[in-house]
């Protein structure tokens, strides 16, 4: 064991490899070693999803994983989603749903969504609600987020993406804590 | 917090007087002891990794021998430091003898624990402190009825000396904060 | 926040394990999914010298039903339970707890060795095998023991495993016929630990209760057996009656402290209301039907 | 020339998709925290654990000796440079680095300099700082006792008092409660609570030594106060300072104040001459950084037996923390606290706010609401419910009843105030139809009569947004105008630089569609700036809703400066008299002949090719907008909650918002705002609050205590509107970015309180956490057992 180690992954496809340290975080690793930084970082307990990353195509906090435990993984960020100039449906619904403001947090909300809509490729409001249940966001109340989550999903399954009109849910029972 | 005890201990009160005035006998009962260092007869630094399981800080204090009336009563004050967190503690003993070979010791201890274990680790923080208190009082005792164990051995460090310790007579009363 | 500075190592075997946690005895860690180590050591309230990580120990991640017991690696991930057709089915209390550990994301790298072994009372597991009589097999140098839950659980943040020993297996006894687990979490938000948590499990003949489980989480320095109520139900019909009578036996074993989630007395209430539910639950779960 | 195809004007009432979120979505978004610059240097800041103590000695050499440090500052360095304490946005001052004292815990001790992040982190735990610990005072009520611990020796006052101020008319006042029939009371506390954007702050500071340029990247609402301040106080010359406000994760008030660590950083980098890059981690934002409420409230209300509301009279004792270091207008310490009579018609009230000094980080900022009209609206909504049910009469009822008429408007306030415009039973009206308010009372009795628990509570509020006109608003001296400067090219495109910038809250998109609605450019071929002082016209800054009201105005006064110059071209293109062209369906037409027309394509063309003989080349404008009143949003609330009788855990059933905040410019922006204003009103009145040990310990030290709200506790919310546009306002908008936050908590707790009323309960203090409900239901008997 010595001071650094060698690690190799791939991010959005592209090898990436460097000699670090073993408490480099995955986060910085990604942000500041392979420089891709639409992975943002929001606490520092594992609470907010600001830096929600795939590993292997499932959704992790890169801030509360070493690089080299990542050592060999396949990691997909946010600069990964859109594919030869065409926006990932995450990224549409997003926009197309005003399921953004500061911009923040979106990063790691889309990450969540994209690896839920690969599991769950028609989700229910409620199952959208738990999945980004571990991703903070302060500025758009989650109900914009869960609507663009619900057009990716409609996008994905080749229904014509029609945008849901802006009246309000009747107040579906979310909320159980 | 406050926390305090009472301890019966199978030694004449000049046996246990001897040995709690001994500073690297004092000392080594100290949770995590690390090191000491001795700067007068009544001032003292040591340095300990307090802590239970994986969580644990390492404080460097600066303690003072106070109210010092042998054989009966003894106090200390002191202060330190860890990485972004202060502790203050005050803790006092009194002896009475019960007998030509039964001593008690009856103990308080005040502890004002600051900063980020603190904060971030209140929900642990009062069980810890009132074990460590505990088992620093317990370790005398173990000391004084055993001396020829006393060296050898390392109090509060390692899983096995948590079981002991929950398992003694004078685990004492609930603490009050 | 960044960790202190560490040395990782990830061997391939156990007994690589074992020599690697020996030659740095006490200062060195195992690192299963990290999801509650890393935070420590951000805030630098863990510092180990050196991190051993299971990820590539071959075995760990064993999820299967052998010789009348449960057999769940340490490494298996929560998220994998969660998605388990077995233990939704047969295992509902721990289908239950592993879906309010923390949040979906932790859930994706946190361990169920991890849960354990990091023994931390607000953790949910604790509780639900404590209300299972899981067993634990702890393996070492010198060979495995099997541990009952209880005795693994020693206190705040310290299990029973010697310093080069590592958890490797849970074991759960398979359910009895007509039985039923259940866990109920209160929380303040979700991702949060417990303000209360109890994991049950009852076994039923006719009516009469003939195996209970109960584990009380969050509400003392470890996961808390409530061994009166236990008693209590072991021979008794359920019934609304029974049922309230064990939650309050459960209340009495608790032994919270007051503290951001609420007064010590509310926690302790809390234990009775939960208690109830997850009895009515788990009592469903066993018969299909609601408790008269 | 020839026109090309139109594009969509999109202007005013249009959900354009926003323009900066193609960046956003692809991860290009530039936070600060993503700049790096050649040869960067770190930062990282060692903190007080202690929330009062005696500096004895700070001893460096261990962390100096770290391989990869360059430089550690400390107090007595900036002492030397006569920068160890600065001033804070209210006068006050506040220390950059302590030298021999902390006055708060996570108070900056000192900081290191270091070649990487990691480094840095190691470097602060090697520095031992020696303190002695002092006794905190973390009550404001105790910190006013005459042997209480004083927090600011280096004031010449000796006393934890910091100011008195009052507005409205004491004796009027007290007559009406002499005469009054009816007089409920209640003390409210409004806790602590911090905005905790995802994203924390810091910035990148660059000073170029051969050009003796300061450029600072920073998370900052409001840049050029901010490069003001720092050339007062640096000497820099203010040309040589560029602040840049790139893109930021979130405000909402916290990145108002000029936080140490910045200072720190922008001296860092003039010493050692490169980049230096701060970013603060999460527990140090929450712990540090400058919070909001901390109230105090004694409140009463007058009446008569009818439910006539007659006077109000509301002493407040206000904890600010260390220093008063919130970002007020400087005659407005508490805010504008005064709007406390709210939505009803009152003979007389009188306000009073003591501030006072304790051992806690700064208070008083904002957490997306205009300077305390939260606390405000909390107090007037509640107590309004308490009168009412001490008459029995409906909640609703007893609004409609006191409501200030329609036909009221402009109203002068018994505090002072000027509404521009209001109907509020229209909004309530149409909030109590959109819920069911009937249908719902009837449900509450049924469940009541089977011991179920459902409350209803509404919230009526006023706010009072975009500050502010400049005989009454400055912030140390500088009137709180905003501004926009427009420029059009010859093609027919434009650029918009603005005085505020956003931190999410879409000005690339809205502020273009003003634009285009203005001045008939296709809104996608507008690009707005802002956030750089050395492009942006001076202003003050995005926070308490005031861009739409202040510089939103700007841009559509300086567009209507360009359409004036327009207006000429045109005539000088259609061979007409000025005064026969009308400006009509985005052209200029001559009257009566609307085929002889030619669009602002055709004229700014014609500005740089064709322009009359004697008229300035070019087509752009400046407006420095001074507006003559605040305006006044309004809205309707009402939720429903049931309490779960096991376990006190309140649950949002429903809530409807109807809005009413004027003319809207883009309703997907504003539903948006909304939707997460109403999130961060419901945050601390179920889960969010900062509280103190008495060693001065902040119990909510990270994420895992400070409770953000998560897709799982918030409902979905149901939205409405109503539109009274302000009449002063170039196009009668009023501003709404905070409305959902100041009214959403008063209808929560007046919910829940509603559903435990029959039981005798009046009020509960917010955050209404289960155990708060759960004791009161054990008390009276009814926990589910």
């Amino acid at each position: 064991m010595t001071a650094t180690q060698h690690v190799k992954l791939t991010i959005n496809g592209q090898a990436v490899e460097a000699d670090i340290e073993p408490r480099l975080l995955l986060v910085h690793f990604i942000r500041e070693v392979a420089g891709l930084t639409g992975t943002h970082i929001g606490c520092d307990t594992t609470s907010c999803g600001a830096c929600t990353v795939l590993v292997d195509g499932v959704p992790a906090k890169s801030c509360t994983l070493l690089a080299v435990q990542a050592d060999g993984a396949a990691v997909a960020t946010v600069e990964g989603l859109e594919q030869g100039g065409v926006l990932h449906p995450v990224q549409e619904g997003f926009f197309q749903e005003h399921g953004l403001q500061c911009g923040f947090c979106t990063p790691g909300m889309m990450m969540t969504a994209t690896a839920l809509l690969a599991r769950t490729p028609n989700p229910s409001e409620a199952e959208i609600r738990q999945a980004i249940s571990g991703n903070l966001c302060r500025c758009t109340g989650y109900v914009n987020i869960v609507k663009s989550i619900q057009y990716a999903a409609r996008k994905m399954q080749g229904a014509e993406a029609v945008p849901v009109a802006a009246s309000a849910s009747t107040g579906a029972e979310v909320r159980s804590a | 917090m406050h926390f305090e005890g009472k301890q019966q201990i199978n030694a004449p009160i000049e046996t246990v007087w001897q040995h709690i005035n001994d500073p690297d006998k004092v000392a080594a009962c100290a949770p995590g002891f690390k090191s000491l260092e001795i700067l007068g007869p009544d001032h003292f630094k040591p340095t300990v990794a307090v802590g239970i399981g994986a969580v644990k800080a390492t404080f460097t204090l600066d303690v003072q021998r106070v109210d010092v009336q042998p054989p009966t009563h003894a106090a200390m004050v002191g202060r330190g430091n860890a990485a972004g967190s202060g502790v203050q503690l005050r803790a006092a003993m009194d002896l009475t003898p019960q007998s030509e070979n039964v001593t008690t010791m009856s103990w308080t201890a005040d502890v004002t624990v600051s900063g980020t274990i603190a904060s971030v680790g209140a929900r642990l923080l009062e069980g810890t402190a009132h074990k460590l208190t505990a088992r620093f009082f317990d370790c005398f005792r173990e000391h004084i009825e055993a001396p020829s164990a006393a060296a050898s051995t390392t109090p509060g460090e390692g899983p096995g000396e948590a079981q002991s310790g929950a398992g003694s007579e004078t685990q004492s009363e609930t603490p009050t904060s | 926040m960044i960790p202190d500075k560490f040395e990782y190592a990830a061997p391939s075997s156990l007994p690589e394990v074992f020599d690697l946690l020996q030659k740095r005895d006490g200062e060195a860690k195992v690192l299963a999914g990290g999801q509650s180590l890393i935070p420590l050591m951000k805030f630098r309230l863990a510092a180990p010298a050196l991190l051993v990580d299971l990820r590539k120990v071959p075995h760990l991640e064993v999820l299967l039903e052998r010789n009348g017991s449960l057999v769940i690696g340490a490494m298996v991930r929560e998220a994998r339970l969660d998605a388990s057709n077995l233990i939704r089915t047969r295992y509902p209390g721990i289908h239950d707890a592993t879906g309010v550990v923390a949040d979906p994301l932790v859930r994706n790298f946190a361990t169920l060795g991890g849960n354990l072994a990091h023994a931390d009372p607000a953790n949910d597991h604790p509780a639900m095998m404590v209300a299972l009589r899981a067993q634990v097999v702890a393996a070492g140098p010198s060979g495995q023991r099997t541990l009952s839950i209880d005795d693994f659980l020693v206190d705040t943040l310290e299990n029973a495993l010697a310093s080069d020993e590592v958890l490797t297996e849970i074991h759960v006894p398979q359910p009895a016929p007509r039985s039923g687990s259940a866990y109920v979490k209160l929380e303040r938000k979700v991702g949060d630990y417990a303000i209360a948590a109890v994991g049950v499990q009852i076994a039923l003949d006719g009516g009469t209760c003939t195996q209970a489980g109960i584990g009380l989480t969050n509400v003392g320095p470890k996961a808390i057996r409530a061994s009166a109520a236990e008693t209590f139900l072991v021979g008794t019909p359920v019934t609304e009656e029974s049922i309230r009578e064990a939650a309050r036996l459960a209340s009495e074993a608790a032994d919270p402290t007051s503290d951001l989630r609420g007064p010590a007395e509310y926690k302790r209430a809390m234990v009775r209301t939960l208690t109830a539910r997850a009895l009515r639950q788990a009592y469903q779960r066993a018969t299909g039907g609601e408790v008269r | 020339m020839t026109t090309p195809a139109q594009a969509p004007i999109h202007g005013m009432g249009h959900s354009v998709k926003r323009k900066e979120d193609p960046r956003f979505l692809r991860g290009r978004g530039r936070y600060v925290d993503d700049i790096k610059l050649p040869g960067m240097l770190y930062m990282d800041i060692v903190r007080s654990p202690y929330a009062h103590a005696k500096i004895v000695s700070i001893d460096a050499s261990k962390a100096l000796a770290l391989p990869g440090v360059l430089a550690v500052i400390t107090g007595k360095d900036l002492d030397a440079a006569g920068l160890a304490w600065m001033p804070t946005l209210m006068g006050d001052k506040q220390m950059v680095l302590p030298v021999d004292r902390v006055v708060y815990q996570a108070q900056e001790v000192a900081a290191v300099v270091a070649t990487e992040r990691y480094i840095a982190a190691d470097a602060i735990t090697l520095i031992d700082v020696d303190y002695e610990p002092l006794p905190p005072v973390m009550d404001p009520m105790k910190a006013l006792q005459p042997d209480a611990p004083l927090v600011r020796p280096d004031r010449e006052q000796k006393t934890n008092h910091i100011w008195h101020w009052e507005a409205g008319d004491a004796a009027k006042t007290d007559a009406a409660f002499n005469a009054a029939e009816v007089v409920v009371q209640q003390d409210l506390y409004i806790p602590r609570i911090h905005v905790s954007s995802i994203e924390t702050c810091g910035c990148v500071a660059s000073f170029d030594k051969v050009e003796g340029k300061l450029t600072i990247y920073m998370t900052t609402q409001a840049p050029h106060a901010i490069r003001t301040v720092f050339s007062l106080v640096s000497g820099i010359p203010e040309h040589k300072i560029r602040v840049v406000s790139p893109d930021i994760g979130g405000g909402f008030g916290g990145k108002v104040p000029v936080y140490p660590g910045y200072v720190i950083a922008t001296v860092a980098s003039i010493q050692t001459g490169v980049p230096i890059k701060w970013i603060e981690d999460r527990s140090e934002n929450l712990q540090a950084d400058s919070f909001a409420r901390d109230y105090h409230i004694h409140a009463e209300l007058a009446a008569g037996r009818d439910g006539t509301m007659h006077a109000l009279r509301v002493k407040t004792i206000a904890d600010h923390g260390a220093f008063d270091a919130a970002a007020n207008p400087s005659k407005f310490p508490a805010g504008l606290f005064s709007i406390v009579t709210g939505s009803y018609a009152l003979d007389a009230a009188h306000v009073e706010v003591d501030g006072v000094y304790t051992n806690k980080p700064s208070g008083g900022v904002a957490y997306r609401c205009s300077f305390r009209v939260t606390e405000a609206v909390h107090t007037i909504e509640r107590i309004v419910d308490a009168l009412a049910q001490q008459l029995n009469m409906d909640p609703a009822e007893i609004r409609f009843k006191n409501f200030i008429p329609p036909d009221q408007f402009p109203y002068k306030s018994p505090t002072g105030w000027e509404y521009d415009s209001g109907n509020y039973p229209a909004a309530l009206q149409k909030a109590l139809d959109k819920v069911g308010y009937q249908e719902l009372r009837r449900e509450q009795a049924e469940k009541r009569a089977r011991g179920e628990l459902m409350g209803i509570g509404i919230s009526t509020f006023t706010e009072i947004v975009g500050a502010g006109p400049s005989h009454t608003f400055d912030i140390l001296g500088i009137k709180m105008f905003d501004s926009a400067e427009i420029r059009v090219h010859p093609t027919g495109s434009a650029i918009v630089r603005i005085g505020v910038q956003t931190q999410g809250q879409g000005h690339e998109t809205t502020f273009a569609q003003i634009v285009a609605e203005e001045l008939g450019l296709p809104v996608e071929n507008i690009t707005v700036e802002h956030g750089d002082t050395d492009t942006a016209p001076y202003g003050l800054g995005t926070y308490a809703s005031r861009s739409t009201p202040t510089a939103g105005a700007a841009t559509a006064v300086a567009s209507r400066k360009i359409r004036d110059k327009a207006k000429k071209i045109a005539a000088h293109l259609l061979e007409a008299s000025e005064d026969d062209i009308e400006w009509a369906d985005y052209k200029f037409q001559v009257k009566g002949a609307p085929g002889r027309a030619v669009t602002m394509q055709q004229v700014a063309f014609a500005a740089y090719t064709n322009h009359p003989q004697g008229m300035e080349a070019g087509l752009e404008a400046v407006d420095y907008y001074d507006p003559p009143n605040l305006t006044f949003p309004f809205g309707a609330y009402i939720c429903v909650v049931d309490l779960d009788r096991g376990t006190g855990e309140v649950k949002i059933r429903r809530f409807v918002a109807v809005d009413d905040c004027g003319n809207i410019i883009n309703p997907m922006i504003v539903e948006g705002q909304i939707h997460g204003g109403l999130t961060m009103g419901m945050a601390p009145a179920l889960f969010e609050a900062i509280t103190y040990d008495d060693d001065g310990n902040i119990q909510q030290g990270s994420f895992m205590d400070y409770l953000l709200p998560t897709s799982m506790e918030t409902p979905a919310w149901e939205t409405d509107k109503t539109t009274t546009p302000s009449p002063h306002h170039p196009f009668g908008a009023k501003g709404v970015g905070e409305s959902a936050t100041v009214g959403a908590p008063p209808a929560i707790a007046n919910a829940v309180v509603d559903a435990l009323s029959h039981l005798g309960v009046t009020h509960l203090d917010i955050p209404i956490t289960p155990w708060k409900v759960y004791s009161i239901l054990q008390e009276h008997g009814i926990a589910e057992a």
